[in-house]
């Protein structure tokens, strides 16, 4: 077990510790504060993968940006920790029964995936990742998504006026 | 294009009417335009050349073909004579906004004309579902107290039946060369046995409930309960021979395999069915229901003849497929004057109609005597040889549908019985004089009736044609 | 692409309408024109024009279906728009954001119609799906408004997941996003080695299904359509569900072989149970908002069929459909816009109160029936057909036809109410010329009711 | 590094999310769990993205095969921000008119 | 040939024209017009078929062809009518004692009104018209339209006072049992259709088609057969209905339920002899129904008080003679019981009518007595009648009842004895009749004495033509021991064939002669000095009070089936009908309106159900694809097909 593997699997518990951490706090708040934890530890393995440009990104963005914008809404209704009634245990039960299942299924038929077997994930090296290769496909290739996801801020800037005014 | 006269004609009319307020033109233009229609029929009647065939639906290979050959014209002509006898029978009764009423009723003339011609099985389709749709208006607007629900049922009921017949339709036409509807490519569709019997399922459940057989007749007496009784006297006297019309048209020749498989189930269903019928109209005190059950012992009969797949009976079929339209028109006229006057239908409460109406009576009488197929009324000739196929079948069959013969007559003659001996009933002493108009129809009617039971030669030279189809193969 | 373009100006210039015209009438003016324009862009690159010719490099690819189908549903909003505009304008001060929304919306339309790449279908999706979610909430202070807005952004957030979660498994199994390049043949072999494809796309499938409101992923539709102002009810059914069926057929229209034999037995399944859940239910409700709810539910079990196989109906069938049910369903709306209330008993009488509107509402509720002479005969048939000539088994169709025998049901209680209850309709005021505007509506489906081949021969020009 | 690792962490954390979506009823929270997923899913993408990088890699020259699903990645991000400011409207907006951000105290329109 | 054409239009149309007139103009004429021109009719039909039967004795059998009834489909019915030697003998009783029938009413219905008298005499034009079909056609199909026409005319002259609901019953029983029998009949056409291909009697009644059938067949056709005409012959078991048939007035009972329609089977027979005599089993049916109904209702009459019911029993039983007659082979025999019956038997009812009319429509016989005096016309010809009737030589029943006797025995001694006992039956309830009505004092109320008078000349004339003919009518068929030489069973060699050697010597059949004679003589003393005195009271013994309600024949009817029946179509109607099968039909109905209560309870308004519904999908979606699982397998065979 290299170096790599250790932090992949640092990060990994990590995430998923702070995941279910996620779910189970009481209070909003902590809950947003361990969501940012989660996407910190995400952002960590995208520099793992060498993918800066989306390991800032997913800082700034949704580390910095949504989520301090989470709290600003949380913080602007006041809600407090036990303002939010608790769910029937049966409810959390079958939830938690569902999303279970769920994921041993996806996970029984990726073990079946003769394809994947062997296939390995490029740690640390590759160019891809990185802002120069990135920016250079966003306007070639693929400016035409970039040019019409224009439209779906405006319409998200129209909606958010037209529902947040009085 | 005498036969695009017979869709367009009344359709023609029709739209006039919405136009037309007053009630007395309303009725004078449905009347004379329903007349045009007879004339034509009957000029129809010595023309050979009555085929038309014109592009409609080229993305499904769907043509606007209409054909007639001896069984459409029967139905055709049957069709005429019915329509402008209702007008002038039933004009005397009231009904609000008689101009709608009346426009109904000629738009569902085209569908049923539509439906005796249609030489393509989309357009039949349409033709069939025209002729129901403007039947649920007029029995849901016009009709009697509970008539919301039981229209609705019989709508369903039918409805569902003619969709299962849509996708059988379908199914042949997948089934084709060249993926049309026509009738020829229908028959030379190369159909495995399995095939053919889904295909005759589909069909068939279509055309029983249409009839309506045994056991799917349910919806038949509530319908022609409440229905106002111009309208039952189109389902019973024109409409319910669709279903026979859609056996003797489609269902025989496209299977013959799976008619052919069949021929003893369904011809012991039939008998089973005439028999229970008569069974509960002997029991009806309602003179509407009663017509309806003795009409589902008769449909059942025309049914289970055809289904012997013998020329005698299918001959006789064709032939009772007129009469029978003209013998249960003149009894509905008869049941409707007794109710529009006296406001009742329940055989107890009448009697004495030959006492206090003797013409009325007398015509009662002889309707009745057609409908127990007395020999010299043109229903013996009918019953007679479908009997008589019957018994080429399986004489134990003919001998079980015969007991029909005697419960007909048990029946009848109870309902004669009720109606127009003993003595003069509360009810029926508040009876008039029948408006001329209706009588003069009824006179009419029984004419044809003897005429046709004493010399039927020309109903049987007028189907020939369709019998030697039916048998050449 | 004149389309996206076009559209997209046109929504800004609408946002900024806002500011400058006042008049509820005149921006409804300008939309319409709008529409006109957009529809004439479009038709310009039907004909071979464009504003920019532009290598998408893959991400779009424009043909002769895609392009039509956007026609007919930019010309359905423009009737949409013709007929509702006065309703529109009772809903904001600012009706022109309404319109501009809507022209956004149609940007995500000509996307949907002619995309050639996952990521492209993602965003166009979600163009399609966040004005949608604004929409629904735009009666601000209806508490219903505000439930259903926020139960159809959680449910639509939450399947957004799946979808990508389902391209991401795609992706995975073949190594690129392009349709054109079709990720089938990347992937060959034995049933094991499409493991990772299957399941994206089932992931796909589920999410698409739940777009379009298929059943078992429909329970946000009838809450939704109950709750959004009425208006937007009628175009969130009609041609935002419309796009989304063409969205499906063209990603299942050609992946669905990778998952082969057992592709049949999803899609059975999901039709089964989207007929039965839109059909019974419907049957039960009281109210008639929520019963088209259920009935949308059920269309979109018939739109289903389109998905069974590709065959030379399939294209004609979806178009048909999606254009007879969609002018039913603006019709029927715009009918029970002008009720005081939902209920069946508020149609009570109407064949009195107003004849004309009694008859054109019969034609719709026809249409949907799928009665003959109406359109929606049609579309039913060119759907069956499809099926059955797509090799299914007669029972599916057959029990597709007893179903469309209990819709009936549910619909002819409104024909009932209308022609055969007595009582006061609770009919508001009508603008002028409304009834007539809707006989319009009526007479084209009457039209392709018995020439269905006016709005089909297009196709093949 | 196998694949497979990735894919089964990206699954746990995406289907942590569905069982956060399952269990919570704070609208808030529903709406942060299914940020959890998209992260989930970003993940993966960018896992696959450099799986496919690096088989290229193998063939020799310098590849940019899998940049395409960084882009993705970056489109989620781009939807998912839009996404969250009219979701925090319409939290914000029924949160005015109810006082209350319970997802089944919204349960007037069912059946 | 064409003479006999217009001739035999003559003969039919005659009588249907006069139903048409007095049917169409009931409301125009008066009531004298209506009478001459309904008689009128029936007189001139009669003398054009005198000019027929003269024909024919000098030409032989006629056929005549007017058009195709049904010509179709490989079967071919015409519309062609035969005069031979039998038709034309029935077409001179028909008309004959029809023209008298008809004089005799319109003196008897005077006091109906002229609508009512018009509808009267349509009714029994339309009968006249009717009978002369069934017996003129020459083809089955022609004589069943007749068949079922006479039938129709009884039922409507028996409901002829239609406001009285059990003369309606009465009306209705009739037709339906003769409906019966007419079922048997035509599935007896439909088998000799379906093995001869022809119903002309030309083409059945031939060797060739003798040939052609097997004995079943010819056995099931001439059991179905006889069927027919058990029903319109009133035999066991279909026989109840004619006594009931009393109900209509009194000439009708003379017309049709006496002399012509009941004759009907026996014609019908007689027509197929060829046949029948090809079946021994049919004949011994035959015979054995018909002595059976012979005693059976001559055990009854014994017992009746009602002048009708009397004589409707002795019909029944007369006409279970002249069954015995056919089965045994006398067809000749019975043909000439039929005719000397339509003389003495429309004699006497048409006397009972002259006594009614007398009597104010008084039928009790215990009510009369001692008419001797008040109605002397009456009286004499009606004791011609039962002398006739009882089989005292030289009178015509004699005659014919010993010919059918002597072939009786011929056939089983047993068939002899039964006879005899049944002839001395007949002769004592005859004369009990007789002797109650006109012999010892009047027994009625002051008023009917009163009011006692004979009857007019037009019904006193019929009485004394017809009395003359009971008298005389035995010459036509005297019997070679007698000296005679039969002319009857001479005319209908061509029918019948050659009569039948009987192979008794002739002191033996002078024997028989004697013990029958002797015995009726008994009985018919037996009788006067019985009732001389007294009059028969309500019966106190056991078996007396069984034949006086008529072996409770009725009532089993009713029990066995009529009731069971009833209540079955009540069953079919109540229970069937409305709970299985329209329950069905709309228990589909309730089943979707259950299930929408059901399943709309999934749509519980809250997100986090419905997503947990839609992982759930996602889950089945997946299991779906995984071949393994069962409901996979059944998808999987569904799609196939």
């Amino acid at each position: 077990m290299n170096l790599l593997e250790i932090i992949f699997y640092a990060l990994s518990v990590f995430a998923l510790v702070c995941a279910i951490m996620v779910l189970v706090s009481k209070n909003p708040i902590h809950s947003v504060l361990w969501l940012i934890l989660v996407f910190f530890a995400i952002s960590g393995h995208y520099i793992l993968l060498n993918a800066q440009f989306l390991a800032i990104v997913n800082i700034i963005v949704y580390a910095g940006a949504i989520m301090v914008l989470f709290l600003f809404v949380i913080m602007l209704m006041n809600v407090k920790k036990d303002s939010e009634p608790q769910k029937q245990l049966f409810v959390k039960f079958i939830g938690v029964i569902a999303g279970g299942s769920f994921l041993t299924l996806l996970i029984s038929l990726v073990k079946q995936s003769i394809p994947l077997v062997g296939k390995t994930v490029l740690l640390k090296e590759g160019s891809i990742g990185l802002i120069n290769p990135l920016g250079k496909a966003l306007f070639t290739d693929y400016v035409v998504p970039f040019e019409i996801s224009s439209v779906l801020f405006l319409s998200a800037m129209v909606g958010a006026v037209l529902i947040g005014k009085k | 294009m005498i036969l695009v006269s017979f869709l367009f004609v009344p359709i023609l009319a029709a739209l006039l009417l919405l136009l037309i307020k007053d009630k007395k033109n309303a009725q004078w233009t449905a009347i004379i335009f329903s007349g045009i229609t007879l004339v034509l029929a009957c000029q129809m009647l010595c023309t050979n050349m009555v085929d038309f065939d014109k592009s409609w639906l080229p993305n499904l290979n769907s043509r606007f073909t209409l054909h007639a050959d001896g069984l459409s014209k029967i139905l055709i002509l049957l069709t005429a004579i019915s329509f402008p006898a209702i007008f002038i029978a039933t004009a005397k009764n009231n009904f609000k906004q008689s101009n709608i009423f009346l426009s109904l009723m000629l738009f569902t003339q085209a569908g049923l004309m539509g439906v005796f011609m249609a030489g393509d099985a989309l357009l039949f389709y349409f033709f069939w579902e025209l002729a129901l749709i403007p039947v649920y208006f007029l029995c849901s607007i016009w009709g009697g107290e509970k008539r919301i629900a039981i229209t609705f049922k019989f709508f369903i009921y039918t409805f569902l039946g003619s969709l299962l017949m849509l996708v059988g339709i379908l199914f042949l036409n997948a089934h084709t060369a060249d993926h049309s509807f026509s009738m020829q490519s229908f028959l030379h569709a190369n159909l495995t046995n399995g095939q053919q019997a889904t295909g005759f399922v589909l069909f068939f459940i279509a055309f029983a409930i249409k009839m309506p057989l045994f056991p799917f007749h349910t919806w038949q007496p509530d319908t022609y309960e409440q229905s106002p009784t111009a309208v039952t006297m189109v389902m019973s006297a024109v409409m319910v021979k669709m279903g026979l019309y859609g056996i003797l048209r489609w269902l025989l020749p496209l299977f013959p395999v799976a008619f052919m498989v069949h021929t003893h189930f369904m011809v012991v269903l039939s008998v089973i069915g005439i028999l229970y019928a008569s069974f509960i109209a002997i029991r009806q005190d309602d003179m509407k229901r009663f017509i309806a059950y003795s009409s589902i012992a008769h449909i059942g009969l025309m049914n289970a003849a055809i289904f012997t797949h013998t020329q005698i009976a299918i001959q006789g079929a064709l032939i009772q497929l007129f009469s029978h339209g003209l013998n249960v028109l003149g009894l509905w006229i008869v049941a409707d004057i007794i109710e529009q006057q006296t406001g009742t239908r329940s055989l107890q409460q009448m009697g004495g109609l030959a006492k206090k109406q003797p013409t009325l009576a007398i015509l009662l009488v002889g309707f009745a005597l057609a409908n127990i197929a007395m020999p010299l009324t043109n229903a013996f000739v009918g019953e007679f040889l479908m009997f008589n196929g019957l018994f080429l079948l399986n004489p134990w069959m003919a001998a079980f549908a015969g007991v029909s013969v005697v419960l007909a007559a048990i029946y009848t003659l109870n309902m004669v019985q009720k109606v127009a001996y003993g003595e003069v009933s509360e009810k029926i002493n508040t009876m008039q004089a029948p408006y001329k108009g209706a009588q003069a129809v009824l006179i009419v009617l029984l004419i044809l009736v003897f005429a046709t039971g004493v010399y039927p030669q020309p109903l049987f030279t007028l189907t020939a044609d369709t019998l030697q189809q039916l048998f050449v193969k | 692409m004149n389309a996206i373009i076009v559209s997209t100006l046109l929504g800004v210039i609408m946002m900024f309408c806002s500011w400058g015209i006042k008049s509820n009438q005149v921006q409804k003016n300008i939309a319409l024109i709008g529409l006109l324009i957009l529809i004439v862009a479009n038709v310009a690159q039907l004909n071979g024009w464009l504003v920019i010719n532009y290598d998408t490099k893959g991400m779009l690819k424009f043909n002769q279906f895609g392009l039509y189908t956007n026609t007919l549903l930019f010309a359905l909003t423009f009737i949409y728009v013709w007929i509702n505009g006065e309703e529109i304008s009772k809903l904001s001060n600012t009706p022109a954001d309404f319109y501009s929304l809507f022209f956004f919306i149609l940007c995500g339309v000509s996307v949907l119609t002619s995309f050639d790449n996952l990521l492209m279908l993602f965003i166009g999706i979600e163009i399609l799906s966040i004005p949608l979610y604004i929409l629904t909430g735009a009666d601000k202070k209806n508490m219903f408004s505000n439930e259903a807005a926020l139960k159809y952004f959680l449910m639509g957030s939450f399947s957004t997941g799946i979808l990508l979660l389902g391209i991401t498994f795609i992706y995975g199994a073949t190594g690129t996003f392009l349709m054109a390049d079709p990720v089938v043949n990347k992937v060959t072999g034995m049933a094991q080695e499409q493991v990772m494809l299957s399941a994206g796309l089932i992931l796909l499938f589920a999410a698409m299904n739940f777009k379009v409101s298929a059943a078992p992923f429909h329970f946000w539709t009838p809450d939704v359509y109950d709750g959004a102002p009425t208006v937007f009810t009628s175009f969130m059914a009609t041609i935002a569900k419309a796009a989304a069926f063409v969205a499906f057929i063209n990603v299942f229209g050609s992946q669905y072989k990778a998952l082969a034999y057992s592709w049949t037995i999803l899609l059975t399944f999901v039709i089964l149970a989207t007929l039965l859940v839109g059909n019974i239910i419907a049957v039960f409700q009281r109210s008639v908002k929520r019963m088209l709810a259920y009935s949308s539910i059920a269309q979109a079990g018939f739109m289903l069929f389109a998905l069974y196989g590709k065959t030379d109906i399939t294209n004609e069938a979806i178009l048909l459909y999606a254009v007879v049910y969609s002018i039913a369903t603006i019709g029927i709306f715009a009918v029970l816009i002008k009720m005081k209330e939902n209920s069946f008993e508020s149609f009570n009488g109407l064949s009195k109160a107003h004849p004309l509107l009694a008859f054109v509402t019969t034609v719709f509720l026809f249409s949907l029936a799928g009665i003959p002479l109406t359109g929606g005969f049609f579309a039913k048939y060119y759907m069956l057909s499809a099926l059955v000539k797509a090799g299914a088994g007669l029972w599916l169709v057959m029990v597709a036809v007893v179903f469309a025998a209990i819709s009936i049901y549910y619909y002819f209680k409104i024909v009932q109410a209308m022609y055969f209850a007595t009582g006061e309709s609770a009919l508001g005021a009508l603008p002028k010329n409304y009834a007539y505007k809707l006989l319009a509506l009526a007479i084209l489906l009457l039209v392709l009711g018995v020439f269905p081949n006016l709005l089909l021969n297009y196709l093949y020009f | 590094m196998s694949i497979q690792y990735y894919i089964f962490f990206c699954l746990t954390l995406f289907s942590i999310g569905v069982v956060g979506v399952l269990t919570r009823r704070n609208a808030i929270i529903v709406f942060m769990c299914i940020e959890l997923m998209l992260n989930a899913v970003n993940l993966l993408l960018v896992a696959f993205s450099k799986m496919y990088n690096g088989m290229s890699m193998q063939n020799g020259a310098v590849s940019m095969a899998g940049i395409d699903a960084q882009i993705f990645v970056f489109f989620i991000m781009v939807v998912a921000a839009a996404e969250v400011s009219i979701g925090l409207a319409i939290i914000v907006m029924m949160y005015r008119n109810t006082h209350s951000i319970d997802v089944n105290f919204l349960n007037r329109l069912k059946n | 040939m064409g003479i006999m054409k217009i001739l035999i239009a003559f003969i039919l149309l005659w009588p249907l024209a006069g139903f048409l007139f007095n049917g169409l103009g009931r409301n125009y004429w008066s009531k004298k017009v209506i009478a001459y021109k309904a008689t009128g009719y029936i007189v001139a039909s009669f003398i054009a078929s005198i000019f027929a039967f003269m024909y024919v004795q000098d030409h032989g059998a006629v056929t005549v062809h007017y058009f195709d009834f049904i010509n179709a489909a490989s079967i071919k019915i015409p519309f062609d009518f035969k005069v031979d030697a039998l038709s034309a003998l029935f077409l001179l009783v028909i008309t004959g004692v029809g023209s008298l029938i008809h004089l005799y009413s319109s003196a008897y219905m005077k006091e109906e009104a002229a609508p009512h008298y018009a509808r009267y005499f349509s009714y029994l034009n339309l009968f006249i018209f009717s009978m002369l079909v069934l017996v003129l056609g020459d083809n089955y199909v022609v004589m069943f339209i007749g068949w079922e026409g006479v039938g129709l005319c009884s039922y409507l002259l028996i409901g002829y006072w239609f406001t009285n609901g059990n003369y309606n019953y009465a009306a209705k029983k009739a037709f339906i049992m003769n409906r019966i029998g007419d079922l048997g009949f035509l599935l007896a056409i439909f088998w000799i259709i379906v093995k001869l291909g022809s119903v002309n009697y030309s083409e059945v009644l031939t060797a060739d088609s003798l040939a052609k059938l097997s004995s079943a067949d010819i056995t099931g056709i001439t059991l179905l057969l006889f069927v027919g005409a058990m029903g319109k012959s009133a035999q066991i078991p279909l026989f109840t209905w004619l006594p009931d048939a009393m109900a209509g007035p009194t000439p009708v009972s003379a017309l049709i339920h006496a002399a012509t329609m009941v004759t009907a089977g026996i014609y019908m027979i007689t027509r197929s002899n060829l046949l029948f005599s090809h079946s021994e089993l049919t004949q011994h049916v035959i015979a054995i129904i018909g002595i059976s109904t012979a005693l059976l209702a001559a055990t009854i009459a014994i017992k009746q008080n009602d002048i009708k019911k009397v004589l409707a029993y002795s019909t029944v039983s007369q006409l279970g003679y002249m069954f015995l007659g056919l089965g045994v082979g006398a067809y000749s025999g019975a043909v000439f019981h039929v005719i000397t019956h339509a003389f003495f038997k429309a004699l006497l009812f048409l006397g009972a009518g002259s006594v009614i009319h007398a009597m104010h429509h008084e039928q009790d016989i215990r009510k009369m007595g001692g008419l001797k005096s008040k109605l002397p016309i009456t009286h004499i010809t009606f004791l011609i009648g039962c002398i006739a009737i009882a089989g005292v030589p030289p009178f015509s029943g004699f005659f014919s009842k010993d010919e059918i006797l002597a072939a009786a025995f011929a056939k089983s001694p047993i068939y002899w004895v039964l006879g005899v006992i049944g002839a001395a039956m007949t002769a004592f309830y005859m004369f009990r009749l007789y002797t109650t009505t006109f012999l010892g004092k009047f027994r009625g109320t002051a008023d009917q004495e009163n009011h006692l008078h004979e009857s007019p000349l037009a019904m006193t004339l019929p009485l004394i033509l017809l009395a003359i003919a009971s008298a005389l009518a035995g010459a036509i068929g005297i019997p070679e021991i007698m000296g005679g030489h039969h002319w009857l069973s001479h005319q209908l060699i061509p029918i019948v064939g050659e009569p039948i050697e009987l192979g008794l010597s002739h002191s033996l059949e002078w024997t028989l002669i004697a013990v029958s004679v002797g015995i009726a003589l008994v009985a018919l003393l037996w009788a006067i000095a019985i009732y001389k005195k007294k009059t028969d009271e309500a019966p106190n013994t056991v078996v007396g009070n069984f034949f006086y309600h008529k072996w409770r024949i009725d009532e089993l009817y009713n029990e066995a089936i009529v009731y069971p029946l009833n209540r079955f179509a009540g069953f079919l109607k109540n229970t069937i009908e409305k709970h299985v099968i329209d329950g069905a039909v709309n228990g589909a109905g309730k089943l979707i309106q259950y299930s929408a209560r059901k399943v709309r309870l999934t749509q519980n308004g809250q997100v986090g159900y419905y997503i947990l519904f839609m992982v759930t999908g996602i889950i089945v979606l997946f299991l779906l694809w995984f071949n393994d699982v069962p409901i996979f397998i059944f998808f999987n065979k569904l799609t196939q097909n």
